[in-house]
């Protein structure tokens, strides 16, 4: 009973409830699990896969700022080998659907994950990092460009035996324009937002905190650019959206809903507060309880449509 | 491993910047090895929105009390040399791995490396192996005579020598200008190290026992995000040979076999 | 002795320090001249000025949010006439160089306001804020297209007595192309940034708080962005940069200079403190003591350079 | 106006949710004016990052001492209500033009409305005008009992008439319902009114004495910025004919004659 007014569903995944910790903040789900049953959670995105072991960047990889984070890891991941071999395999100990982020410089790696993991039967969806430089258009990124991220997609969209939610950076002039041109090319979802490029200087070494000089923005800071950007592309697209950035509590994915958002991912909260996400999803009902809300999709884009 | 909430019992400085702060609960009534740390939320709210990773400098079971013994170096550090008694402290720990000592065997001989503020977990190091029967030396060093802390405490388990950059207390100069004959701290005289300090420190003792078959052991420092291993910000590379290709220092560490990381 | 070392020259503008306050952040210098003389302060950026006076925005016309503020007050003020007559004259009294931001929704705008008000005496330089609206290209904000940046900067640097400072959105995918395009355009400086574009929905009314639903994100939250975006713009460009995004506190200052600032405006901090700009002023001193920098023009672009 | 720390006194809950906070110290030895506001930081850092205006509601100037009343609503409030005896409290003031009562004079029959947390002013206020011998009557109106305060504090100056939207406690209704000839608060039953009170409340008060020649003052709300009138975050918009196109609430404001606004 209480436990289905925290159900969603959305590009036709049924979610108990729609909290997932969001991908590169969980690894593959093992450390958090000392702390908590996995299946309390409405699904989990797991750290970006790429075709093959990436070392990632140098260190120092994280600094903060305030009220936010600044993090440069660089996609280390294990390859998609071992990913598909033990730490997908360990997760089928939840009942808990798995989004796969991908992540590639060419659209041949991207192709490459998303055909094998989208096969792995507890991966329900996968999520489609486009943050990442593409190397074969000089290095921008696939996310910044509607055309090479409208055909990354269609390419992707081609292999994946699940859904794709395509992940959009925040860091563009229109993102209203890179949605519906990802929609137009197949997307079964979108993930929103990716994080905003930011950098620290070290007033002693008089250098960037981070090795990688530049590095990407989350936390509580970004919040109202994320909720701003969902507002704009919920109304504009009519595939749902899983919305992130800054979340720490009930009231933001709330805020999110009313944003347009059909589901949530929770980043760096983990890191302040391992029992983040199953905090939140008692507290969530709480709220609806409060608000006297019998579902929570009734809230999905409750802030626009009148 | 788990989030605690715990209460100051007291907060003194005690050397230049330096606190030590005595927290107390339940919490405390679990296995806690020497050389694991705290993830530490040092205010409310978002700023510092991350916990701070610090060493657990000392135990007290039958008092349920430990302590952390921390340099006020940013905003986090700042905030908890505010913290008075009666305040409650968020934590997350204990985390990591510590220093070994399972397999120590009394009369064996060991010598504990400290600098600055890698000194405090060498305390309960100290006091577990001197409880093993283990006879404990230590050598810490300090920038100058304010700095220096933990000297009478080490005391009580074995000798201590103090180093200071500019003289001004024991020793002239860096702990291992101390790691010779002349002070009976050459190779023959140990037969396990214990190290936590900066960097350099740490390289110097690296590039010095790395040839040799010693034990030794080194507590890492690295900027974290998560604390327990999901995030990998605090990662160090694997030396060649290992099945690793990295380690986290907040899961896999801080503590390491010298010759297992490679110190950039 | 210890003044001329937070002395900086800029575009031709000799500055007795580097701190001022941003642009509709502190009215005319009325208000905040009933705390502290403002002879202590670098120069004041006023308010955005338009031909015509702008009623702005409904209320209300701000919401907080982590770390930051919106803003959505709609560039109202009294007009150009209004200000050449009253406001300008008024901060003769002091012997500070007054930097007048000015705003408008068509070339004719800017220029209009430009001509007359770089004549004014204690105008020492104009700030253009490129982030209105360009209702001759269908509403696309000037700021967003590298095109139509240059081209109003041109218009603006023909009719214009003084120094030009090109004020940068934050809300773009490549800023350096635009910092390009207004220097090669003429520009003799940059400002930057201005606000990111933000949203916070309130929980019971479940609409946006501010009555113009998006607004302008400003505040500590924003500083690792603005921090980013003038190491990479000062980079490619050799005009100096005005930096501004969440700057509270000397520390703060010192961090955009390393980035590559050669002054720095301070908006929120002065609601949060009305004294922030004087206390940021001398604690800027005590930094330089401490760093053993004798003048703080050796700092700027420090970060990058060798 | 200045900038000022001033110590906590005491900081008690007076009715649901809302605290009443005293605060001390040699700042308060300035002229304040019944209506004006403070612009308080209601906790260090950057979350809450803006100060929250909160009225006036009562001064001793022998004991220096000033009160606010105060609800809690989001985290602003919720942080002050953590305040403790012995805290400093950094905050903004006075601000804002307030109830004008220069030309009061004696024998005058003042007419105070309040609603929820717009009470608070008029209990300074209430004092000012006995003070000068004018005849107060205060009509004050909350949701529901446990909500009520300053009742008796204000009976101290006049007679006080109590609503509740539930009927729990008083006059079952809005404070608008009483004001006529049956309560004896009609037009002529006073010389000036001052309001304040959420912005209903204000606007039917407007609505009812606009086309009237009754002086009378409503002071108002809008979310602030600066709150010294330098951001242009709270404005009103002046009503026809008016010298001005608008007005700041923060500087202007908050305090109207009733016909000077448009109540959007
Ligand atoms: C395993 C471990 C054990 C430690 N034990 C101790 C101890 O016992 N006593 C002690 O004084 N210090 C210890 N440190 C260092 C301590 O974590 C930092 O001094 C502290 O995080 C600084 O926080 P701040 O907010 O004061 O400084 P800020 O510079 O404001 O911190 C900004 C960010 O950088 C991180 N950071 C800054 N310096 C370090 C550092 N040296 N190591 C890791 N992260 C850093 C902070 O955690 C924070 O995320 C330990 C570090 C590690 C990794
Ligand atoms: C001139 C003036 C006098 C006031 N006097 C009192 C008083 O005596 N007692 C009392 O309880 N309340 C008073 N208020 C309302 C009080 O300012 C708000 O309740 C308070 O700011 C809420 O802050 P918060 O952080 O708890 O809420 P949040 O909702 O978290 O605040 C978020 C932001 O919105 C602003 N905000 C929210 N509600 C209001 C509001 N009603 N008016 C203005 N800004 C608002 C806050 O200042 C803050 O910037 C007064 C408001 C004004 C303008
Ligand atoms: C340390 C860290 C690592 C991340 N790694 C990835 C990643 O591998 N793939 C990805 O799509 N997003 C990654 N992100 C972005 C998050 O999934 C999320 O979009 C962003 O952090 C905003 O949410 P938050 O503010 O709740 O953290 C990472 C974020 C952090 C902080
Ligand atoms: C209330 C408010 C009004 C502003 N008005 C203007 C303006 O008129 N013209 C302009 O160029 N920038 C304007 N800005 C932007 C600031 O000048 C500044 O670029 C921005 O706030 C970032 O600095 P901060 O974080 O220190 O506030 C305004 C900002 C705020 C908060
Ligand atoms: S701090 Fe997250 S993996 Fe070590
Ligand atoms: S709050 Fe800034 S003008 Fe009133």
């Amino acid at each position: 009973m209480t436990a289905a007014r925290l159900q969603v569903e959305l590009a036709g995944m049924k979610l108990r409830n729609p909290i997932m910790p969001a991908s590169g903040c969980f690894g593959f789900g093992k450390e958090y699990a000392q702390f908590y049953d996995l299946e309390k959670l409405g699904a989990i995105a797991v750290k970006a896969t790429t075709v093959e072991e990436r070392a990632g960047n140098p260190t120092p990889r994280v600094a903060e700022t305030p009220g936010g984070m600044l993090n440069a890891i660089g996609l280390q991941n294990p390859g998609l080998d071992h990913v598909l071999e033990h730490e997908l395999p360990w997760l089928e100990r939840f009942d808990t659907p798995i989004i796969a982020n991908i992540a590639g410089t060419t659209t041949e790696d991207y192709v490459a994950v998303a055909e094998r993991i989208s096969q792995v039967q507890n991966v329900t969806a996968l999520e489609l990092n486009i943050s990442c430089p593409n190397v074969s258009c000089g290095g921008i990124t696939f996310g910044t460009d509607p055309v090479i991220a409208a055909d990354l997609t269609k390419e992707i969209k081609k292999v994946s035996k699940k859904p794709v939610f395509v992940k959009l950076s925040p860091n563009v002039t229109d993102v209203v324009t890179i949605a519906k041109a990802v929609e137009a090319a197949g997307a079964d979802g979108l993930s929103m937002i990716n994080t905003l490029l930011g950098m620290r200087i070290d007033l002693r070494t008089r250098k960037p905190i981070l090795a990688n000089q530049v590095g990407g923005l989350s936390g509580p800071a970004i919040k109202p650019v994320a909720i701003r950007m969902i507002w704009q592309v919920s109304q504009q697209v009519d595939i749902p959206i899983i919305g992130m950035g800054g979340i720490q509590s009930a009231e933001d994915v709330i805020e999110f809903f009313l944003a347009g958002a059909s589901a949530v991912a929770v980043g760096t909260a983990n890191f302040v507060d391992p029992y983040a996400c199953p905090t939140i999803i008692d507290e969530l009902e709480e709220w609806l309880d409060r608000m006297g809300v019998n579902s929570i999709t009734e809230l999905i884009g409750a802030g626009w449509k009148n | 491993m788990d989030k605690g909430l715990l209460q100051v019992v007291s907060n003194e400085l005690v050397a230049d910047r330096v606190y030590r702060i005595r927290l107390q609960g339940e919490w405390v009534n679990r296995k806690i090895v020497p050389g694991q740390f705290l993830h530490v939320k040092c205010g409310p709210g978002i700023d510092p929105l991350l916990r701070r990773p610090i060493s657990i400098s000392d135990v007290d079971q039958t008092e349920h009390t430990l302590d952390m013994i921390y340099r006020v170096e940013g905003s986090g550090t700042k905030i908890l040399s505010e913290a008075i008694a009666g305040n409650q402290i968020d934590l997350l720990g204990p985390l990591g791995i510590g220093f070994p000592i399972d397999q120590r065997q009394k009369g064996e001989r060991a010598l504990l490396i400290g600098g600055g503020v890698g000194v405090p977990p060498l305390l309960y190091l100290a006091r577990e192996l001197a409880q093993k029967g283990v006879r404990v030396t230590s050598v810490i060093g300090f920038g100058e005579a304010n700095q220096v802390f933990l000297e009478e405490e080490l005391g009580s388990y074995g000798e201590v020598y103090v180093t200071t950059i500019d003289g001004s207390k024991g020793h002239n100069g860096l702990v291992t200008d101390l790691l010779n004959e002349q002070y009976g701290l050459d190779n023959n005289a140990w037969d396990v190290l214990y190290a936590c300090g900066p960097l350099p420190m740490l390289r110097a003792l690296q590039d010095r026992y790395q040839a040799t078959d010693k034990e030794a052991y080194l507590s890492l420092e690295q900027r974290m995000g998560c604390g327990v291993g999901a995030c990998l910000a605090c990662v160090y590379p694997a030396a060649e040979g290992s099945d690793h290709s990295y380690y986290k220092t907040c899961s896999d560490g801080p503590v390491f076999e010298l010759r297992k990381v490679v110190l950039g």
